[in-house]
């Protein structure tokens, strides 16, 4: 099972560096795997925790946020701001038992096609190490069930 | 009809009755912290525990509860509704505050123009045990609510406990057809004059004071009172006393979808929430603290008894125990005298800018 | 005695007309609670009190009284989350009048309710003893064995930030470590820790009870009310509301006095401090800041330093 | 015992945009079965639950009259998740729908009168379809003259524009639309509705007022009504509330102690001086 098993990781990339970077990656053609979808955002400051924890939600194997590195923020200091939105959030996570590695964070720049791939292939490594996700995660359409009736709570998961 | 079980027989009992039937009982989910919860294994029942938090209700009306589910077949939707029950039910160990509210629930979900089947189903496939209360509390005023710690009515069965054994009491048609049960023994007379013993003293603990005769009426004149001005000052709208209240029914209705599957859900709703009656447009009817704790009260003491003729509180004292910040419902009573009523509005009068 | 510097005060705040409204705590309907009172009449200041189970942040209470003046009687933690409150620009110069009584520590009822067996019909409070009576029995407890755990790590029982303080101010000497739960947690395995949480929260019955209880809880709306987009369902999916929890917390990062209000308000005792803590103690190791102690410093999450610690970032 | 909460299925007909600001639409449903079909029978001014699976569902009233057999017809105003759902939904597609819901006009208090429909934006929903059951022809000569005051803020934001242009010619009606601000080519009265009902002021002799519209339309209009005598056991009118279950138990809609949904949504003046001002 777990062989066949491939992680899906949500790469939240900033407009102006990471995505920039994932770009170059791929017109360079460095290879990268194939787990990551992306979705791209104006600025790592931009990240509202609750997309992180929506698709964990959803049953994403982890998720990657990356930005600008300190200092290029094309905002002057959206990743300064989303840097210790990041630190506080990933602690917690942690914290609450969510596994350490399923949240990860990188800066990317637009001219760091090498890096990227790096990052990704050390993030889909860590990942598969973890295995599926399974906290927070909401089972598909059997979830709320005549409360009542669910017979132990603690074992939907 | 008066029989006994044996506390030790209970749990051979309780595997009987969970052959035939789903039950439900109290279950102790952490220390001084309990409700009412479909039961996999005679251990987890646990009927020394005070009155659970959330009332027995939830067995009819679940705080969540899919009322279909729907995928999509081509153009066309699938929709398969969950309002059957598969097996029946036993309610065991309800208090008489939650079996009178049953009682109330029906007036509302069982109603002359539409049944509420989800509802119904479950009613009509249970059998009601109910417990009686030895104990009740400072904060119970079932006994001013036209109930009592001993009151049969509702219930099928009724357990009195002896320490030992409980005195079963053998009350309707559902109840007789456990006349037979291997369990039961014929109570002797001493028996029953201890359980007789236990009711008289507990019926008089619970208070019979709180003035809740005639309040439909008093109430009727209280809509624009300043009274209100004040009452809602210290509510914090958090929905604690009307999702564990007994004859609280209100609910949201909502869809959860993944793509091409979902179900549509209802789940528990308190007038206390500003979303509540919240419209679209962004109009709300009912827009500050003010309004939303009048609803709560007027509806129990004043619209309730207009459309079913009695008040929808049963005096459990579940408000009363768990506000946070100590609102006591019974003095929100209390100050509905004429009198009280004209203090509050001088004192409103005076202060108001 | 404080009730009577407090009663005293709120007279000639009320007279002078200094506030339109005071808000303090006034006796409860059950043993060993109080309840939160508004006196607007200088008549009626005697309906104040003040002892050792005024539990309540009375600052939640400013979001409803916003366009008033207001005075208002305020602990250690209250002060601070007032002080956290005009930080984001909640209220007006000179709006709010702050009574601040240095704070003896809150007593659990709850803890007191479950040392004695049967109700408790009456308590009194005297010196360090606390008189609980109920149907045939009668004891003394020590006050100090049932303070609520929050009371006993606290910092800051001396309201800071405040128009007077009534009472003479106490010693800051914490009872037990600081972090203490945060710190018992971190040595627990993710396994233990993620169990721990899924069993508390399995309890959770939706009824908001902490978000109303919490003064910093004052969004117009709340992320789980939005329908567009919506965020998470309002059933009782236990990821659902492990969601509620964990967003509810988390939004207080840097913005938490650690008064334990939400916890005390939850109907089904679910722990709730041991998350908001850990938030203050990543938030004093990481930025060096504790919330309500400094007026003019930004809240952490609103600003940064060049020198953030970014081990974390690849 | 039926369940009250299990939509039936209905297919959309046919959509179109109503207004020039594209926020209201009307969408035609009809019935997939034939059932469904036989054991539907409503009332002007009644209302049904729409769903949208997967969004939700949302009350609106139903804008065709029961006299245009085979097909009911809704005009949704853009506002919410539901609502914007059925603005995008397609013809072709399925909707749920429950009903019909509520109490409607009293059609036959109002037989051998004259009456008097005002109307005031969107809201002309239910309105459209009371004049339109009342201009069918074996329903005529049921009511005596039929008076209706419609207006808009603007040309543009009138609702069913063919149709007012074909009752404005026929004589069995007198038809007056106004709008508070004119464009180039409008040519009809430019007034507030309040205000061209002085004009207009018809008698209150025998006749029963219905009047549906924004709340600022009714405070304005109740006064003049007033002033031309209408009683208010003869003044009608229909309110919305945030509606869940549209039957009566859900709680949200009520008004002291009757709710919009099951004892509504049309109350008269009469009934409502006598409930808290809870709307």
């Amino acid at each position: 099972m777990t062989d066949q098993w491939e992680p899906k990781i949500l790469a939240f990339l900033c407009n102006w560096c990471s995505y920039a970077g994932a770009d170059l990656a791929g017109t360079a053609r460095i290879q990268y795997p194939p787990n990551i979808r992306v979705i791209r955002v104006p600025c790592s400051g931009r990240i509202n925790p609750l997309f992180i924890l929506k698709a964990l939600q959803n049953g994403i194997d982890g998720v990657l946020v990356s930005g600008c590195h300190p200092g290029d923020c094309h905002y002057i200091s959206g990743n300064y701001i989303g840097r210790r939105k990041s630190a506080t959030l990933k602690r917690f996570l942690e914290y609450l038992g969510i596994e350490e590695g399923r949240v990860q964070f990188s800066w990317v720049s637009a001219a760091e096609g090498v890096k990227f791939s790096q990052v990704v292939h050390e993030v889909v490594q860590d990942i598969k190490k973890l295995g599926p996700a399974k906290r927070l995660v909401k089972r598909s359409l059997e979830f709320g069930v005549r409360s009542s009736e669910i017979k132990n709570r603690d074992s939907e998961l | 009809m008066t029989l006994k079980l044996d506390k030790k027989d209970l749990k051979a009992f309780l595997e009987t009755l969970m052959e035939e039937y789903d039950l439900f009982a109290p279950v102790k989910l952490a220390e001084g912290v309990s409700i009412y919860k479909k039961i996999d294994s005679p251990d987890e029942v646990d009927l020394s525990t005070e009155n659970p938090q959330k009332p027995a209700k939830e067995v009819f009306f679940p705080q969540s509860e899919t009322m279909f589910r729907y995928e999509k077949a081509g153009k066309r939707y699938q929709m398969t509704s969950t309002e059957g029950v598969e097996r029946e039910r036993v309610i065991l160990g309800a208090r008489p505050c939650d079996i009178q509210a049953f009682s109330l629930m029906d007036d509302v979900f069982l109603g002359k123009e539409y049944k509420d089947v989800y509802y119904g189903n479950k009613r009509k496939a249970t059998t009601i045990i109910g417990l009686a209360c030895p104990h009740p509390l400072s904060t119970c005023f079932c006994s001013s609510a036209g109930g009592g710690p001993f009151l049969r009515k509702g219930s099928d069965l009724f357990l009195i406990d002896l320490g030992e054994m409980f005195i079963v009491e053998l009350l309707t048609e559902k109840g007789m057809a456990f006349q037979k049960n291997k369990f039961f023994r014929e109570a002797n007379t001493k028996e029953i004059s201890l359980a007789k013993g236990i009711e008289e003293k507990a019926s008089t603990k619970a208070d019979a004071s709180v003035p809740i005769g005639g309040i439909d009426r008093r109430s009727d004149l209280m809509m624009e009172n300043p009274f209100w001005d004040r009452m809602h000052e210290k509510c914090i709208g958090c929905g604690v006393c009307t999702f564990l209240c007994p004859t609280c029914h209100c609910f949201d209705i909502v869809d959860e979808a993944i793509t091409d599957k979902g179900q549509r859900v209802r789940n528990w709703d308190s007038c206390l929430f500003p979303l509540y009656s919240q419209e679209t447009s962004g109009h709300n009817p009912r827009p500050t603290g003010r309004e939303r704790t009048r609803q709560r009260l007027m509806h129990k003491f004043n619209y309730f008894p207009k459309n079913f003729g009695r008040v929808a509180c049963v005096g459990c004292g579940r408000c009363i125990l768990y506000c946070p910040v100590n609102f006591d419902i019974r003095q929100a009573i209390k100050l509905t005298s004429p009198k009280e009523i004209k203090k509050v509005k001088d004192e409103v009068d005076l202060t108001r800018q | 005695m404080i009730q009577e510097k407090i009663r005293e005060k709120a007279r000639e705040l009320l007279s002078n007309k200094t506030v339109d409204l005071i808000i303090g705590f006034g006796e409860g309907s059950l043993p060993l609670r109080t309840t939160p009172r508004f006196i607007r009449d200088p008549e009626k200041v005697n309906r104040l009190i003040w002892n050792s189970f005024c539990e309540n942040n009375l600052a939640t209470y400013l979001h409803k009284f916003s366009k008033l003046k207001v005075g208002i009687v305020v602990k250690g933690c209250d002060a601070r989350s007032i002080t956290a409150l005009s930080l984001e620009k909640r209220f007006k110069p000179d709006q709010l009048f702050l009574m601040g009584v240095p704070c003896q520590r809150m007593v659990d009822r709850r803890k007191v309710g479950r040392a004695v067996k049967g109700e408790i019909l009456q308590a009194r409070e005297e010196n360090d003893l606390i008189h609980v009576k109920g149907d045939g029995f009668e004891i003394a407890l020590e006050r100090e064995d049932f303070l609520y755990p929050s009371c006993q790590a606290c910092m800051h029982r001396n309201p800071i930030h405040v128009n007077v303080t009534l009472g003479d101010p106490v010693e800051e000497s914490p009872l037990i470590e600081s972090y203490h739960e945060a710190k018992r947690f971190e040595q627990m395995s993710p396994e233990e820790r993620w169990n721990f949480f899924e069993r508390e929260t399995s309890r959770c019955i939706r009824c908001y009870a902490c978000r109303e209880a919490c003064p910093m809880c004052y969004c117009t709306e709340c992320f789980v009310d939005s329908s567009n987009p919506k965020w998470i369902e309002k059933g009782l999916s236990p990821s659902d509301i492990q969601f509620y929890h964990i967003v509810r917390a988390y939004h207080q990062t840097g913005r938490c006095s650690g008064c334990g209000a939400c916890e005390r308000a939850c109907p089904m005792e679910i722990r709730l401090t041991y998350l908001t803590q850990k938030l203050n103690r990543d938030v004093k190791e990481l930025f060096n800041y504790e919330t309500g102690i400094e007026p003019d410093i930004p809240p952490p999450l609103s600003t940064y330093e060049i020198e953030d610690k970014q081990d974390f970032i690849k | 015992m039926k369940n009250p909460y299990f939509p039936i299925p209905m297919r959309v007909k046919r959509t179109s945009v109503e207004t020039t600001d594209q926020m209201l639409r009307t969408i035609e449903l009809s019935f997939l079965n034939e059932e469904d079909k036989r054991a539907f029978h409503f009332i002007p001014g009644q209302f049904c639950e729409l769903s949208v699976l997967g969004k939700g569902e949302a009350p609106f009233g139903i804008a065709s009259s029961p006299t245009e057999n085979g097909s009911l017809k809704f005009t949704i105003n853009k506002a919410g998740v539901v609502t914007t759902a059925l603005h995008h939904i397609e013809e072709g597609a399925e909707v749920g729908l429950r009903g019909p819901l509520g109490n409607g006009y009293p059609i036959t208090l109002f037989e051998g009168k004259n009456i008097l429909v005002i109307g005031g934006g969107f809201a002309f929903t239910t309105l459209r379809s009371l004049i339109a059951f009342f201009l069918q022809p074996q329903n005529r000569n049921k009511v005596k003259d039929i008076t209706v005051i419609y207006g808009a803020r603007m040309p543009g934001l009138l609702l069913y524009k063919e149709e007012l242009k074909e009752w404005e010619k026929r004589d069995d009606i007198k038809l007056v639309v106004t709008v508070d601000w004119g464009d180039k080519d409008w040519n009809g009265k430019v007034g507030l509705v309040p205000n061209v009902l002085e004009e207009v002021a018809p008698s209150s002799e025998n006749t029963y007022a219905v009047i549906c519209g924004p709340p600022i339309m009714i405070k304005f209009t109740f006064p003049k009504l007033m002033a031309l005598q209408f009683p208010n056991e003869r003044i009608y009118t229909s309110l919305e509330k945030r509606m869940k279950c549209g039957i009566g138990k859900c709680g949200r809609c009520n008004i002291g102690h009757l709710y919009v949904c099951k004892d509504g949504p049309v109350f008269s003046y009469d009934q409502l001086e006598k409930l808290p001002k809870d709307y």
